[in-house]
């Protein structure tokens, strides 16, 4: 049997590699019937924000080739309702809860961070940082590496909970973000979040989505997130989380290879509620055939030489 | 709900661009499956072209099968469409609330069901539930209006139900049958006589609209089944969400997901 | 029947919108046994050097999910034996040629215009920046909205050729580094290059790529592709021809909707190499059937308002 | 070379994973098709995924025939594996140079014909080429190997050459069928008798490396087809290119492409 066990940060050791991307997976719950959740590394949460939040108006997906694009408009429930609702239930079900949470500017994320820290049940907190900076003109904090650094050294100050960054693929240089945010003291980086995307109704010579782009997911966007995580892992020592494009156990093995610590599953829960737990299965199979007795030692160990 | 991987029966042509699909099913399935209830639709889990899986309303089952009657609207329609018997398909349902129970089967009142084009296939199913456990229809007017003719599908299994008491009335954008004109004239005139009767309607936007306001006009009380994009179906994308009355929030408006809140919900609820 | 023609920049009309995107055509000769491709807008040479080049060892492309990425390591036959071997052939075949050239510094590129300026049968340049600058250290041209208007001032100064300029989308802000080159003398942009990814041979623990990474393109990133052509088009000035993922012509509609002046046709030319005169026959019959007169009053006419 | 899109005559199941296809095809491909060359294959147009077209050997061809043997390693050839009698293909063909006309019927010396694997597809192109044209396949040597007897395909098709001359040697990698090893020691043994022999080769790729190993040696000519990663089929993506030796370039190799100059090379220019 395969050790499945990765250390996705300082001290947080994940019975496995597989976690849920966030806003893909509820609150948790949702998928408790159909698999045992405490199974999976990790859940990561809806994105919270301070206050509930309605989201966007008008039509939210559309599916492109190979993806989709949602412009949900970061609705959620807000942190309290969370901490009262869904948390207990989580704790519940066993499930290593991970809180992904989001603010207009510096001082929501940190408030957040605030109110999150200490609370029983949470065993990390990820930052998403693609998200406007209302403060800075609506500009992401993403996509600056000063801005991203100052906003996680804010978190940080916040809280002891440890700390994953979530990167955005709309930047010239991701590695440049991931050191900053190394710098600023995030314990972990996950990467990516969505493509800014569009899609347009020919007929109706309209934009599809209310918020006219949206955030493109899937298949389709695999190739740029191995392409990133490859880059940032090769660059920063922290552990880091690949997400992007993952429906099998042998996506995820090849995030793996390219240096990712754990990965995380999105779009394809949409498709089947059980893909998660199935990537863990296929994990294990794959790894058991290989004779490979640590998740680790397979972790990283893409050759450098292409075929 | 169930997830499982089964196979087609068999695949039935009910017009250019619209086939009914019979597919097997677990007996666990058939035993949720109601009126009003949907399931998503995937194929070869292996191609991503299309990605997600499709929404369609359980039509017709029986203890180890179930149809869906499917129009060709984009590619995964068209996709499904082509399936033949023993085509593979993966299924994950029954979903959704379904229309309630106690209303449909309440027989004080007439029974209002209105169908716009592809609404049928829910409307109908409510007919096919009666007709296969031998429950009466009496007091049950259909209203059916669709393009023309050739899109009036499933007219002889309907007229079938007329035996156990079901009045139907349909309509044409076109003349092509029936009448010429919009489903919904058919029911204000019915309504004005009978302001008693519990209106179930499905259909396009539009006409659920117009069905909404014709029930506020007479003061008459329905339920309509909404079709919005679904990527998940069952309640974790908030991609579906509907707007509609809420007693707690305070702007008296807050989003549903249709896909686990709905798709049917009271009319005068969803603000369009 | 509907006026095709586009003016793709100041003076420069052509017969209709539909052209070929640079490295997916060839020389273009090798699809004269397919179509008359005098029937295009222009078609747009493989990307050329001042010498020749080999390009890249190893596997050189490999299918993604609705995509493919290609590490060509843009091998091409130099100037030079262009302009003896293959111009005299395009000319016979009456194309309207627009040549892409690249360089590893900016005295290349002027170079290339320089050689190139008032040679019969050239009728713009194409300027792909998505290189790296050797002499900045391998930071992309494109990726830096400076850098890039600098050597578009460069390329400016050297020939009276209109120039378009061909922006790359793995930045963080594809709007400044339109306005720069816009600024900086360029008659027209085109966009999108590729988006750059990478796959991974699972079995084989290693890069499929000779390259390690490389260019995604086909309909995978159109999504991404449409965002920036809307999102450009609106912000600057000058004629935006789209490209990336378009099969179709309705996929051609939409750029154009979007704010394209132009579109050209990559990838698609590969699974059929007729796409191109297939796009401009489907837009011509789409805009009939709309009884629009001009193509220019449907170029841009997205409605704001989404459905 | 021709566009066309066709249909699938009927589709022959030869081992758990290698699918005979016979297709449709014009009186104009049929004309132009000649051993060695090859089609691009592709599927539904309006589904991405898979996205390019596949190539594949033209086996056989008939008047207005052709077949096609297609292994299963990923998800095009899965898919068009599965593809029925009456599904639908699209075709993009001739393409390539094929093996030398001038070489192939020159009866003066042996003919040694080297396939394994899927080779025996482009290989095979030959033989049926002769036996439905009538010609004598005298003096001509099949060494095939494969895997194991149940990749061995095409069996009695090849053993019906035989009455036309033909001899064949098959060798399996586990000794399942024929001699164990490899299909070069045969060819190596056979070509010291006969080093005047003509050699055409088609495998994969260390099974090439060899043939050219075993060319050099005896000092023998010969072709070698390679199958390269392809993306258009038609020499314009430049990603199927091969490292070739050449007299005009300084360095003395350049890049050739598989698809318009190969895929069969002569194989001392082949620099792997
Ligand atoms: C609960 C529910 C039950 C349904 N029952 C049936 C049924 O029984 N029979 C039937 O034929 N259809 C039914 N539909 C609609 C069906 O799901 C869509 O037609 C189908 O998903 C379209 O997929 P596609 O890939 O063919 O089209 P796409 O290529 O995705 O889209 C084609 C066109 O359809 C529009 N479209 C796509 N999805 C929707 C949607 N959900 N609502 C409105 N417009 C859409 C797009 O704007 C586009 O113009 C139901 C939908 C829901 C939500
Ligand atoms: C000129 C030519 C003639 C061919 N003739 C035949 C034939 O007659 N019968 C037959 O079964 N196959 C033949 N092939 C090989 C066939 O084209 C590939 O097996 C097929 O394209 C794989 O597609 P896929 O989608 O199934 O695999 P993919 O999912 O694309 O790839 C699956 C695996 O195959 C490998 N692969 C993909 N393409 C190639 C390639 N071109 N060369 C080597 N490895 C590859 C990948 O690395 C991967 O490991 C030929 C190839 C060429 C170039
Ligand atoms: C419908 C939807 C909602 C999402 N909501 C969030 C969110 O609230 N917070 C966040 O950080 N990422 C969010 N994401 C991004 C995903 O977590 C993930 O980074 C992205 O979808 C790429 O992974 P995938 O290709 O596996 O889906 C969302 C994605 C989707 C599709
Ligand atoms: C095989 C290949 C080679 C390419 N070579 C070049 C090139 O030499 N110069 C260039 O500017 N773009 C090059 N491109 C990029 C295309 O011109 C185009 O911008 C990109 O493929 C996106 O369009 P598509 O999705 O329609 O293919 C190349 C693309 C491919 C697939
Ligand atoms: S379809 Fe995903 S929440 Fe309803
Ligand atoms: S396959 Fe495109 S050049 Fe050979």
């Amino acid at each position: 049997m395969v050790d499945l066990k990765v250390e996705i940060a300082p001290g947080v050791i994940l019975k496995n590699p597989v976690l849920t991307a966030s806003g893909t997976f509820g609150y948790g719950r949702e998928y408790a019937p159909y698999f045992d959740i405490s199974k999976l590394g990790a859940i990561i949460t809806k994105g919270l924000s301070l206050q509930p939040k309605t989201g966007n108006p008008g039509v939210r997906i559309t599916e492109t080739a190979c993806g989709m694009l949602n412009a949900i408009g970061l609705e959620n429930i807000g942190v309290e309702r969370f901490l009262a609702d869904e948390l207990p239930i989580l704790r519940k079900l066993k499930a290593v809860v991970i809180v992904n949470i989001f603010g207009n500017n510096q001082s929501d994320y940190a408030a957040l961070a605030a109110k999150l820290d200490g609370i029983a049940g949470i065993t990390a907190l990820e930052i998403n940082i693609s998200c406007p900076n209302v403060k800075a003109g609506g500009i992401q904090f993403g996509t600056d590496p000063q801005a991203a650094a100052k906003l996680v050294a804010a978190v940080r100050k916040e809280t002891s909970l440890p700390l994953i960054t979530k990167l955005s693929p709309n930047v010239s240089d991701i590695v440049a973000v991931a050191k900053a945010v190394e710098e600023a003291g995030s314990d972990s980086l996950s990467l990516i979040n969505t493509l800014l995307g569009m899609a347009i109704d020919l007929d109706q010579k309209r934009p599809i989505l209310g918020n006219v782009t949206g955030g493109l997911s899937g298949p389709a966007i695999k190739p740029v997130a191995l392409r990133m995580v490859y880059q940032v892992a090769q660059a920063v020592s922290i552990p880091v989380i690949g997400i992007g494009g993952i429906v099998s156990a042998r996506d995820a093995l090849e995030f793996l290879l390219a240096g990712a610590t754990a990965i995380e599953v999105g779009t394809a829960s949409f498709i089947n509620p059980q893909t998660a737990s199935k990537i863990v299965e296929g994990i294990e199979n794959y790894l058991d055939d290989q004779g490979c007795d640590r998740i680790t030692d397979f972790i990283g160990s893409l050759e450098k030489n292409p075929i | 709900m169930y997830l499982f991987n089964t196979e087609i029966v068999c695949n039935q042509k009910l017009s250019p661009n619209i086939f009914r699909l019979r597919l097997k099913a677990t007996k666990d399935f058939c035993r949720e499956a109601a009126p009003g209830k949907f399931v998503m639709l995937g194929t070869d889990d292996s191609l991503f072209d299309p990605l997600l899986r499709r929404p369609f309303g359980i039509c017709r089952w029986g203890e180890d099968w179930f149809e869906v009657v499917i129009k060709i609207v984009g590619k995964g329609s068209c996709q499904l469409s082509r399936l033949e018997s023993g085509g593979a398909v993966a299924i994950h349902g029954p979903l959704g609330n379904g229309y309630p129970k106690d209303q449909l089967e309440s027989v004080q009142k007439p029974l209002f069901l209105v169908a716009g084009g592809m609404g049928i296939a829910s409307i109908a199913s409510h007919i096919f539930s009666a007709l296969d456990s031998k429950q009466s229809l009496a007091g049950t007017f259909l209203f059916y209006g669709a393009a023309s003719y050739s899109e009036l599908i499933l007219r002889n299994e309907l007229t079938a139900a007329t035996a156990i008491g079901l009045h139907i009335h349909t309509i044409t954008d076109d003349g092509s049958c029936g009448r010429q004109g919009l489903v919904t004239q058919l029911l204000a005139t019915e309504l004005q006589n009978q302001p008693q009767g519990r209106v179930f309607a499905c259909g396009p936007e539009p006409m659920l609209k117009s069905v909404q306001n014709v029930l506020q006009k007479v003061g008459s009380e329905g339920y309509i089944s909404l079709e919005n994009r679904m990527a998940c179906g069952f309640g974790v994308c908030l991609g579906c969400v509907q707007t509609v009355l809420s007693e707690d929030s305070k702007s008296g408006v807050e989003t549903a997901k249709v896909c686990t809140q709905g798709p049917v919900f009271p009319a005068q609820e969803v603000v369009f």
